[in-house]
């Protein structure tokens, strides 16, 4: 699984780097606008170290800012389900939230949080955590009826029971979408460091693009793309073993 | 020791040398102060941060400060880093120079939308009587592509650095490039200046001083060429992303625009260069009101 | 403890013929009771009516001394997070944990009780799903063919024991194998063929209880009856 | 519902800029850090009909961008739902290029396609079609075997039986996200415009940015919010209609 | 055609007991044939490895003469996009039209035709479900409880019309219905109690047909036979 995501990324990328070279060849275009492949290589070698070091901090906000996304995505999730008028208000506002690019938010941030780790934490979480909100919305608000009705006629229904029971019930979904949701908790976090960092790829992005150096940034791009895959090829084993663990072979087989 | 936030306009690079040496050579502990330099960009403003108290020192450009003076903003001016504005155009040598402003006629010109470039390049059209039917006017982003590509002519960089990675990046090629300086023009747009708030420069007369002095004997020793490699040292440790050549070109630059003759003492207040500054952006209505910049210059 | 209908009408929103029209019976005392009739004719709309399900009928349904009216059916599922038996326990009242083992003994649960309730049989899921009802308070308890992947034995050693434990609570047992709702059940709600006359009408049934001795007769004679009010 | 939705709008946005505001009270800050009421006003009033214009234009882009990406997600996401090495293949690519942070990407896609409406287009509906098609992933590799058992057992099962089942099985989780995903679209293309575009309210968000004019920054928020809410609100009483017409309520309903 | 199991063996990967063991049977001929026995015998799971949706077995299945193999099951669900005469029209291969007619008439669904499948009783869906099976190409089909929640008139007409309609095919009845099992069924392969010694055995049924008239005493011995099969 794991080692099957980094050689298909390995794929992906020579396909992605022998396209552009080949532009660069159909087009003739200098080393300035697509640099060549010994540039390329010779760049690599420059600040592969400095880079590899960039994209573990970036990594380690990506961990901690996606578990807050899941941890904001379920807690709205959760109480924005109904479709009561508070629940509603909750998702308008979560929604609004998100149809406001963080670039137009990022001053107001800055003003009210400094520019510290927390903002930078928090546009990691507010970028990641909306997708994340839209599928657990979409499985918190279905009711799993023929599993809900005992307890909703006995009188247990807690709101807890709920959630476990429509979680449990759509288990693979939820994983699919959580261990997904880690490529836009890196993706939020390079913005974040892009627009307010001190650290990081994002931050060695920014400076590369102010240099418009687009060796550098395909080397971020390979780091990036590395990275990510180890990260979700690990969390979905993870998965697939909490899968196996609650054993959700569930209604649908014949019996 | 006295703990102070100093927040630049820009990343670490080059052309805040100064700052960096002062911070590295210890002027600043010697004066009893403790300083954090820190990057910034446009979503972090020195300005916003003075008067929520998160920074004490700031660097602001020019026009950043007239238009916080027009919304009532409580600011001072300590110092003008830039004796000549970075703000320039880059055009390849293989066009014709442009040697007055009338040669802009015709060509194809970069303009960053909402950014300073903006005001000063409508400025000149205005001088020059040139309308928008004259010249084409492209709108750029961060990247050169358009210029590389021959797309737009006249390409806004920063001088002191964007512009020195270009040109030698055009330079490998083969190409040779010109740069087009406004203030070549008759147009003095200041830019970056050394600021704090007025709560700071009423009540703490005595920590302006020692901050001030400790920042431009940084910056002295920084423009000083027999420190060059002391100095490229020190902003290698914080901007390691461009190769030595390039920052020993970029700091080449940038003494030309903070020092531009032995004589210019660094920090002079180009006192008419604000002035003009602010009828500028009067006159593209960027301000609603006359701010009078002047009466919060140090003198 | 009385169950009363009167004139009772139930249309669903989507269907413009009513399903329940104009029914009224009465049933009176604890006891085990049925609801007969063809496929389609209306009882599992009646029940969740009984249970308030659903407030949108005319006419009245009178529960007089019950409190507690639970509804269960046979397509229910437990949650699959942990096996069948702790989520026994975890839904059983203080104090109810002997007659729990009582019951398990009695469906023949134990050997299931560690697996999960999606590796079930269909009788299997059908007992478990039983079990939790009967550890709930209540007073009258509706089951939906509850019972109707369990095989034939297993089912009337079920019925008897709760007929036996449950004496003073309230059952509407809704089954379509006739000999079984004739045998066991007190009063059998018979519901016509929706083309006929669509009457409903209430039978005697056998009542039988633990250790009865059959009486074939008597037996014939209900389910004949029976038949004829289908 | 549509009402709804604006009505809560406003209550939000008045809620974020009375704290706003209260916090300028409270600091004392000037017009430069946090604009006043009054100086809001004004530049509402200096502002509105192009900015308008802009959000309306912006809007045209959102529309077309979620319908590219509606379209993508279903593409990928059916293409990607087996767990076969061509469909964990699909996956692989579709998770990276997300997990690079359009900031980064979009250099390579103005060498490759320049900077008209078509770059604008495809940034927007990069960053709305990732959230979408973790959603359709999920629903799409979740088997509904009693209603699949059937078709499979006949010889009868086809893969756009296959995915009409599912989506319609899921199709209230499927609405939820559809037009949750409008907000993404929206955000999507104003991140575009505050890239590439010389047009549309990302554009002026970026020069207001450049300003440092926080007034007309929350008279943009405020023309967002109130454009995505009325999409929004429209999406979903769509979706409420179709959910309706086609009739969904499932099985666990008690028969 | 014959359907022949030799020495089989089946264990759930999960589990540690087999739930099928050392079973040898043999079925010879077209007919409605029955599997009988308790819950959680192994009927289901026996099913499954016949019509070949599990092959983690050991011994032999011989399917002679059989292509297709069809398992149908109580719960199956219809899609809810279109009423449940469409599916039927759009599940009915070239030339069937009429037979599905028929089938419609004999299963008493022309009113739900244009119902969604998820509005209507369980003993609606079983039957609608029951009919897609019947229209199919097939040569054995497996019915597990398919018909479980039908009443019993109805059950016993429909059984006896496939009987009549398809009596070139193989059936096996997987049902708890012992009266009805005996009656209508040719041979009846009848598991005993898992508990027990766990054999399993052939039981000849009554085998009625059509305009059948029922003989109570053979019949009542063939029950007594299959109870002590079990
Ligand atoms: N949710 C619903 N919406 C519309 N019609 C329904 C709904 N549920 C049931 N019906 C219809 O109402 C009638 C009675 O259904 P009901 O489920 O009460 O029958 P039943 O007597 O329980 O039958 P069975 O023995 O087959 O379970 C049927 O014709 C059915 O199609
Ligand atoms: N998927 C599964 N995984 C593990 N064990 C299973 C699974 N399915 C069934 N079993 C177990 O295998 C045994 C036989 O199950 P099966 O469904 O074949 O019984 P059955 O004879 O059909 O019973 P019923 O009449 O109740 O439907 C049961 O004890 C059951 O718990
Ligand atoms: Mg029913
Ligand atoms: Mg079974």
């Amino acid at each position: 699984m794991l080692f099957r995501r980094i050689y298909q990324f390995l794929i992906v990328y020579s396909i992605g780097l022998i396209s552009l070279l080949l532009i660069k060849t159909a087009l003739s275009l200098s080393d300035y606008v697509i640099p060549g492949f010994g540039l390329i290589l010779e760049t690599f070698q420059e600040v592969f170290d400095t880079y590899f070091l960039d994209a573990m901090n970036t990594m380690s906000v990506t961990v901690l800012g996606q578990c807050v996304s899941i941890a904001l995505a379920f807690g709205v999730g959760i109480a924005g389900r109904r479709s009561s008028w508070m629940g509603s208000f909750i998702k308008v506002t979560a929604y609004n939230i998100q149809a406001y690019p963080i670039v137009a938010l990022a001053p107001i941030i800055f003003i009210l949080l400094g520019d510290g780790f927390i903002s930078r934490l928090l546009i990691a979480s507010m970028i990641c955590y909306f997708p994340l909100l839209l599928s657990v919305l979409g499985i918190m608000a279905t009711p799993v009826e023929d599993i809900e009705h005992f307890y909703i006629i006995t009188g247990r229904m807690r709101w807890q029971l709920e959630v476990k029971i429509r979680a449990f019930e759509n288990l693979s979904k939820l994983t699919t979408v959580i261990s997904g949701s880690a490529t836009l908790a890196m993706a939020g976090t390079i913005v974040a460091e892009f627009i307010a960092a001190n650290a990081g790829i994002g931050y060695s992005i920014r400076v590369a693009l102010y240099q418009s150096d687009l060796a550098k940034i395909l080397i971020a791009l390979f780091l990036i793309g590395i990275i990510i895959s180890i990260y979700q090829g690990c969390l979905e084993t993870l998965g697939e073993q909490i899968k196996t663990r609650w054993s959700v072979s569930k209604g649908g087989n014949p019996r | 020791e006295i703990e102070l936030n100093y927040r630049l306009k820009w990343l670490f690079n080059t052309s805040v040398a100064g700052d960096i040496y002062a911070d590295a050579k210890g002027y600043f502990s010697e004066a009893g102060l403790k300083v954090h330099v820190r990057e910034g960009s446009p979503e972090k403003n020195a300005i916003n941060e003075l008067e929520l108290g998160h920074a004490d020192f700031g660097v602001a450009s020019a026009d950043q400060v007239i238009r916080a003076l027009d919304k009532g903003a409580k600011i001072r001016v300590l110092a003008q880093l830039f004796q000549v504005n970075p703000m320039q155009w880059i055009y390849r040598a293989d066009q014709p120079r442009i040697k007055t402003l009338d040669d802009l006629r015709g060509r194809n010109i970069g303009i960053t939308f909402g950014g300073n470039d903006e005001t000063v390049m409508n400025t000149l059209f205005a001088k020059a009587g040139i309308t928008s039917k004259d010249v084409k006017i492209t709108g750029v982003r961060f990247d050169f592509t358009p210029f590389f590509k021959r797309e737009v002519d006249v390409w806004p960089v920063y001088f002191n650095s964007q512009g020195v990675i270009l040109k030698d990046r055009l330079e490998k090629e083969g190409e040779r490039v010109y740069f087009f300086n406004p203030a070549d023009f008759g147009v003095n747009f200041v830019a970056n200046s050394v600021i704090s708030s007025e709560k700071v420069w009423k009540n703490r007369p005595e920590v302006v001083k020692k901050f001030m002095d400790a920042l431009l004997k940084g910056w002295e020793a920084a423009m000083d060429p027999a420190n060059e490699a002391d100095v490229l040292m020190e902003v290698k440790k914080q901007d390691k992303e461009s190769n030595d050549e390039l920052r020993r070109l970029q700091l080449i630059a940038t003494r030309e625009l903070i020092k531009p003759s032995a004589g210019v003492k660094i920090g002079t207040m180009d006192v008419e260069a604000w002035k003009q500054t602010e009828a500028i952006m009067l006159n593209e209505k960027q301000i609603k009101k006359p701010v009078h910049v002047e009466s919060v210059l140090k003198q | 403890m009385h169950l009363e209908c009167k004139n009772l009408n139930f249309t669903y929103p989507e269907n413009d013929v009513p399903v329940i029209q104009n029914l009224s019976f009465l049933i009176k005392n604890p006891g085990f009771n049925a609801v007969f009739g063809p496929s389609g004719v209306g009882k599992t709309s009646l029940a969740k009516l009984i249970a308030k399900m659903d407030t949108h009928f005319t006419g009245t349904i009178v529960t007089q001394d019950m409190d507690i009216i639970l509804y269960s059916y046979n397509q229910e599922r437990l949650p699959g997070w942990s096996g069948t038996g702790s989520h026994l326990d975890k839904v059983t009242p203080e104090g109810k944990h002997p007659l729990k083992d009582q019951l398990i003994d009695i469906f023949e649960l134990k050997p299931i009780l560690r697996s999960r309730f999606s590796k079930l049989s269909m009788g299997q899921q059908n007992r478990i799903n039983l079990v939790r009802y009967l550890l709930q308070d209540f007073d009258l308890l509706i089951m939906d063919e509850s019972l109707a992947n369990v095989d034939e034995k297993l089912r009337e050693t079920i019925i008897l024991s709760i007929k036996d434990l449950f004496a003073d609570k309230m059952f509407l047992y809704i089954s379509h194998n006739l000999m079984e709702v004739s045998s066991f059940c007190r009063e059998i709600l018979v519901f016509g063929k929706p083309s006929g006359n669509k009457t409903c009408s209430i039978i005697q049934g056998r009542d039988y209880i633990k250790g009865y001795a059959p009486d074939k007769q008597s037996l014939d004679r209900t389910m004949l009856e029976i038949m004829n009010a289908v």
